[in-house]
């Protein structure tokens, strides 16, 4: 076999099982329309173009060395935002690490989040971790952790306490096509299925992972029959659809509510950009592979939508870009102007209190030199 | 006062804290209908039924993650590793998650664990049924590792465990599951985590030990006895965060060290417990201080007393540790 | 969902979609039927009845205190024997810890097994391990380890290193139900498929993992059916049925060999015994649970068809019997004649030379008092 | 003599055992086409294909569990694992299988792979792309750890490491992996297993470090010396089986160690380094060994340079050494 011989990750897969619903002449498939109003239509519109514009400058804010890291969701918003979306007020997500976008719209001030790509004072999770990995436990929102895959089972396991204390709660776990292949996908998926726990499995199939094609991944000929392992349903929807993500999420929640277990859905989609600001794509895949994606932006596809109903325009657009463009300078500059977290919180939260060794340990570094250069390499 | 076996101690701290918090669930393999393989589950089953004492898959990995997302809800998940042989599949979700969870969600997201696994020698478990891990958990910041030897210990150190706010690996020795018997108060009672015991004074020589271990050192500071050569014995039941002042307090007196245990040598607890004493009471020690241990080798079968730090081991290093 | 309401190991499944040969009235389903001559229905038939009898006896000499433990085959001597059969000579097996009898009759002598569960100094593995943890690379067979699933993802790996080598080896990796949930298993199968490696994944579906029946182990209705999740096929066969399962492997070894890929197979049997000689099954199922199968026992029905064609009586299965009884006496009098491992063994093979730490070791044991009853606990 | 960086002496170290020896063959997560996420493996896919540079599905668990298989049939895998920090999804096949393969089938399946990890702080990664793990494995026995701190070194121990019979873990300090530049001989030679390195001769204090520290000890060691005070500095270059001999020798001299390493104090390395020297040089030391490590904290992101052992933190210790 020969990376030459392997061939699917570069087409739009062809229609057949793909849930659909916002067909090329702009009207809405009714067999799975959402019936989204037309505000809603708008809210989930402009969460999309402001994930997007955030990427870009966040971007740019890693070029200029002011933050150290960025992982983006270029081509996937319409994945990230509609399955977002549907999960109701209350359910829980666990994300991966590519969809900030999402805990946005959930209600994560833009502040917040700008701390966290800061690591300050401020950020939430007191610079502890990479960029990208804030947490906002209040919007439903899990904890971001980088090792592929763990989250699933947790999610998992969040549904099974919730419904164990006979509560509604819902949970959704953000993966990618790479994390199939982890340890926590197969147990996951399995335990689900045993236990009938109502978990979407949301895989944001993006054709990559890093460098390694999708064909590389797997066998099967998609990720969503992998449900059949557990006894639970698969589906596979356009991820580039914004109408269709929602209504598929939508169904497979209240599938669960219902008690009828977990959905595995494959949202297809595509990894516009590189894996993150470490990577740099035109090593493994030449820009060609791009073409047929682009013409399928899913924003590009809802803004049409919206501007055949005469609901959106350049005006509009320009205006959302410029508040976006003001909110988040505003955000940066409050956050590059917060200090970095304090020495002491280095040794907060390990336990719920710190033990004699780690008070040891605080006051070694309270009372020693500090280090020459800290917050550069 | 109720007698009971350690087997017996657990099973009454499990039923009790179930008993007083519906947070506590138990899951783990063959823990329902049938109570583990070691009984330590007995009839909670019949008692809390199977949404709260759950028999799940073969994947410690999908136990443990899971345990951590229902300790995200808000549950206090209790997870039965059949043997601690068997808690590696389960390690990233330990050492990567439910670890660093609190920390890396700025407090947001405790996530409160206790995972329970049998540990040690002597039942003739070869590789795969002996194996005493705890190095590989004390290292990573953020558990809490404890490791009774008494029936008392062990229903007490376990009802403590469930209560304190932080993940606990607790390690069951396995062989003395049965033999360890006692007076077990019924109801609640806790023993607090972080504190050694000293099970024997003696002014020669210090000797920590925990587990099944402890009453090798006991027979062989009994011996030593005979031989004018007095040990104390300290039990430290909470691994870590462990019992430094009764530590460096006894061997301030002493001016000598035994560690014993049963995991290999290498890299070992041991080496931990010997550092910590040379750093802070480097002045008061009189010998070099001795590890006896586990070799540094898998755990054999047939020879399994040969490789286990047994009193007949631990006798000669008490008597050397004193002609310094 | 209460343990009452799962019932699918309770019963034979339904003949739909299993792949079965020897029909009731002691004809051969022509369409699947592996052609064995006489002499190997024989052969294969000795070896069954030989295991069945070393398993019981084994069992007395652990309830004797003569030996520490026994994981026994009682009622899955069909598939074990068969799929073993199926493979060449040259092809590996990577065995679980239930297949002795597959191991003896691809040549472990009865002898350096028995030494094993007496594990002596004459035990290839010098004692190390438990019984029952022999090896025996010299006719294929592989390493016996205890935790679940391990020998998985090995077993790809080995077919791989051959491949790579362009030699012709087909591995088979043997494991049971509670086995599916493993790591290993969603690894291996994923793996094997994306590299069409040519392994056999035989799945002894005996209806239990210790306590825990195959309803709480998956969702999914039969355990063939997770092939789908790795794009390779699944097979359901009766593995009580000798034919069948012979037949069943050779076309996955002939799949593999043809560069085509590798196959799971679920073989349906039934654990007749506790799970090994710790366990009390009774604790958790009745023994009315055995009455449907007990009626379909792999030895019986291949004895009714030996005996159908004259080859096979009374005279002759009692001779069998008394044979096996002599020859496993005579080699348990060896055993328990021959000395424990020398205690330097302790230190040897952990690496290819003993580094100074555990040369130091040796001599510390060697020069040091001995355990006062080192063979007891 | 060619100059190389760490990350080109790794690479032309692979590149020359995999044209000596065609059983050599690489897998792992990125290694192919792309070359690794820090380009360890550039060129190799393009000169020896993808049979033997091979990009795996993303299970840890799977690749190495395979590279075990691959082994005993007979080839040499390096298994290359994107960062150490997602290396625990293979632990169960690294300290259940591959360490004990050789043990527990008496010598008739050796397992012969090496895996290859970066490791270490400093590269603003975070509690997951920091991790310094060896005490985990140091811990096992049947295994064998490395991790040089130069170019030259990184060579020439991958050679000896893919040479040697046993299973060998191989890490990679990757916050000098562009740094650490030096002469590199082009073809095959080997910096024996087990040998120290005593990079700077004092006579006052030694300090063992290793990988990325070595810098930082050689800095504040040369800082030290303009206050009189002359460390001598060793680089383990193998962490296990240690150079003990080197050691011993040495803290005999100076009578004095200090210990550097970037994991956790509690259970690290540092522990069974402080332990064989106290336990066979007692009478020589004049003053406690200190451990300078990493805090019992995950690895933090903002603070990094706060929780690291660097020089700021070592030459206190060692100022403070002599001082007894
Ligand atoms: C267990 C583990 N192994 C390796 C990595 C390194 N890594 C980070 S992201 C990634 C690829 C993930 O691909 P996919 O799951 O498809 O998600 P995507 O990035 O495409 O959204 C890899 C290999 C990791 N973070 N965790
Ligand atoms: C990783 C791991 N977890 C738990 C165990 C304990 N254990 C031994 S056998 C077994 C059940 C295995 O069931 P199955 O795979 O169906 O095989 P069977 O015994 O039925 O042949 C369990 C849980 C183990 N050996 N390894
Ligand atoms: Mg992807
Ligand atoms: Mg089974």
């Amino acid at each position: 076999m020969t990376l030459a011989t392997l061939k699917r990750s570069d087409a739009v897969p062809p229609n057949e099982t793909i849930v659909r619903v916002l067909r090329d002449d702009l009207t809405l498939d009714p067999e799975n329309d959402p019936k989204l109003g037309n505000d809603e239509v708008l809210h989930l519109y402009r969460h999309m173009v402001m994930t997007r514009q955030l990427d870009e400058r966040l971007v740019a804010l890693q070029r200029q060395g002011r933050i150290g890291f960025h992982v983006g969701s270029l081509g996937e918003e319409g994945a990230i935002l509609g399955s977002a979306y549907a999960m109701r007020k209350g359910d829980f997500l666990f994300p991966c690490y590519r969809e900030f976008g999402a805990a946005l719209m959930r209600g994560l001030e833009l502040q917040v989040f700008v701390h966290n790509m800061f690591g300050n004072a401020k950020d939430t999770v007191l610079g502890r971790q990479m960029p990208d990995h804030y947490t906002c436990r209040r919007v439903g929102w899990g904890s971001i952790s980088s090792p592929v895959g763990t989250q699933i089972t947790q999610a998992v396991g969040f549904a099974w306490g919730a419904k164990i204390q006979k509560k509604d709660v819902a949970t959704l776990a953000y993966f990618g096509d790479g994390a199939t292949s982890s340890s926590d996908f197969h147990s996951g998926m399995n335990f689900a299925g045993v236990f009938k726990l109502p978990t979407v499995f949301f895989c944001r199939n993006n054709g990559w992972a890093i460098s390694v094609p999708v064909e590389r991944q797997t066998a099967s000929r998609t990720f969503a029959e992998k449900a059949a392992a557990y006894g639970i349903p698969g589906v596979r929807v356009d991820g580039n659809d914004l109408f269709a993500v929602v209504a598929t999420v939508q169904k497979a929640v209240e599938r669960g509510v219902r008690g009828e277990g977990p959905t595995l859905i494959e949202a297809i989609t595509y990894r516009m950009g590189g894996h993150s600001t470490s990577d740099d794509p035109n090593r493994y895949r030449g820009s060609e592979m791009l073409e047929p994606w682009a013409s399928r932006d899913p924003i590009g596809r809802v803004r049409a939508y919206l501007e055949k109903h005469d609901l959106w325009d350049g005006t509009a657009e320009e205006r959302l870009i410029a508040e976006v463009d003001a909110s988040f300078k505003a955000a940066v500059k409050v956050a590059e102007h917060t200090p970095p977290p304090p020495l002491e919180s280095m040794f907060e939260d390990v336990y719920a209190r710190p033990p004699w060794h780690l008070q040891e340990q605080r006051q070694e570094v309270l009372s020693g030199p500090r280090a020459p250069n800290p917050h550069g390499s | 006062m109720p007698q009971m076996n350690m087997v017996q101690a657990i099973n009454d701290g499990l039923r009790t804290a179930m008993r007083d918090d519906s947070r506590v669930v138990i899951l783990g393999e063959d823990v329902g209908r049938v109570g583990g393989v070691f009984r330590v589950t007995a009839g909670l089953f019949d008692e809390f039924g199977d949404d709260r004492v759950i028999d799940t898959p073969l994947s410690e990995n999908g136990i443990v993650g899971s345990a951590v997302g229902m300790a995200l809800y808000g549950l206090v998940p209790i997870v039965e590793i059949q043997f601690a042989d068997f808690i590696w599949p389960a390690y990233d979700q330990i050492v990567n998650e439910l670890s660093k969870y609190r920390y890396r969600s700025g407090g947001e997201y405790p996530a409160k664990v206790v995972i329970r696994a049998p540990v040690g020698g002597g039942i003739r478990g070869g590789h795969y049924h002996s194996q005493h891990p705890e190095a590989a958990f004390i290292h990573v910041p953020g558990l809490k590792v404890v490791c009774p030897s008494s029936a008392y210990d062990a229903k007490g150190l376990l009802l403590a465990s469930i209560a304190d706010p932080d993940p606990v690996i607790f390690f069951e020795p396995k062989r003395v599951y049965r033999a360890a018997k006692g007076d077990v108060p019924s109801g609640p009672y806790t023993v607090a985590l972080g504190s050694a015991a000293i099970v024997r004074s003696g002014r020669h020589v210090t000797v920590l030990a925990y587990g099944a271990m402890l009453y090798e050192a006991l027979d062989a500071a009994a011996k030593a006895s005979l031989q004018g050569v007095e040990a104390e014995v300290i039990d430290l039941r909470t691994l870590w965060p462990v019992d430094i002042q009764t530590i460096l307090e006894s061997v301030k007196r002493t001016g000598r060290l035994v560690v014993v245990h049963e995991a290999p040598r290498t890299c070992g607890f041991g080496a931990e417990l010997v550092s910590l004493v040379v750093e802070r009471a480097f002045y008061h020690l009189e010998a070099p201080p001795v590890r006896v241990t586990g070799f540094d080798t898998p755990f054999p079968y047939t020879l399994e007393m040969e490789y286990l730090p047994l009193s007949h081991r631990i006798l000669p290093a008490l008597l050397e540790a004193v002609k310094h």
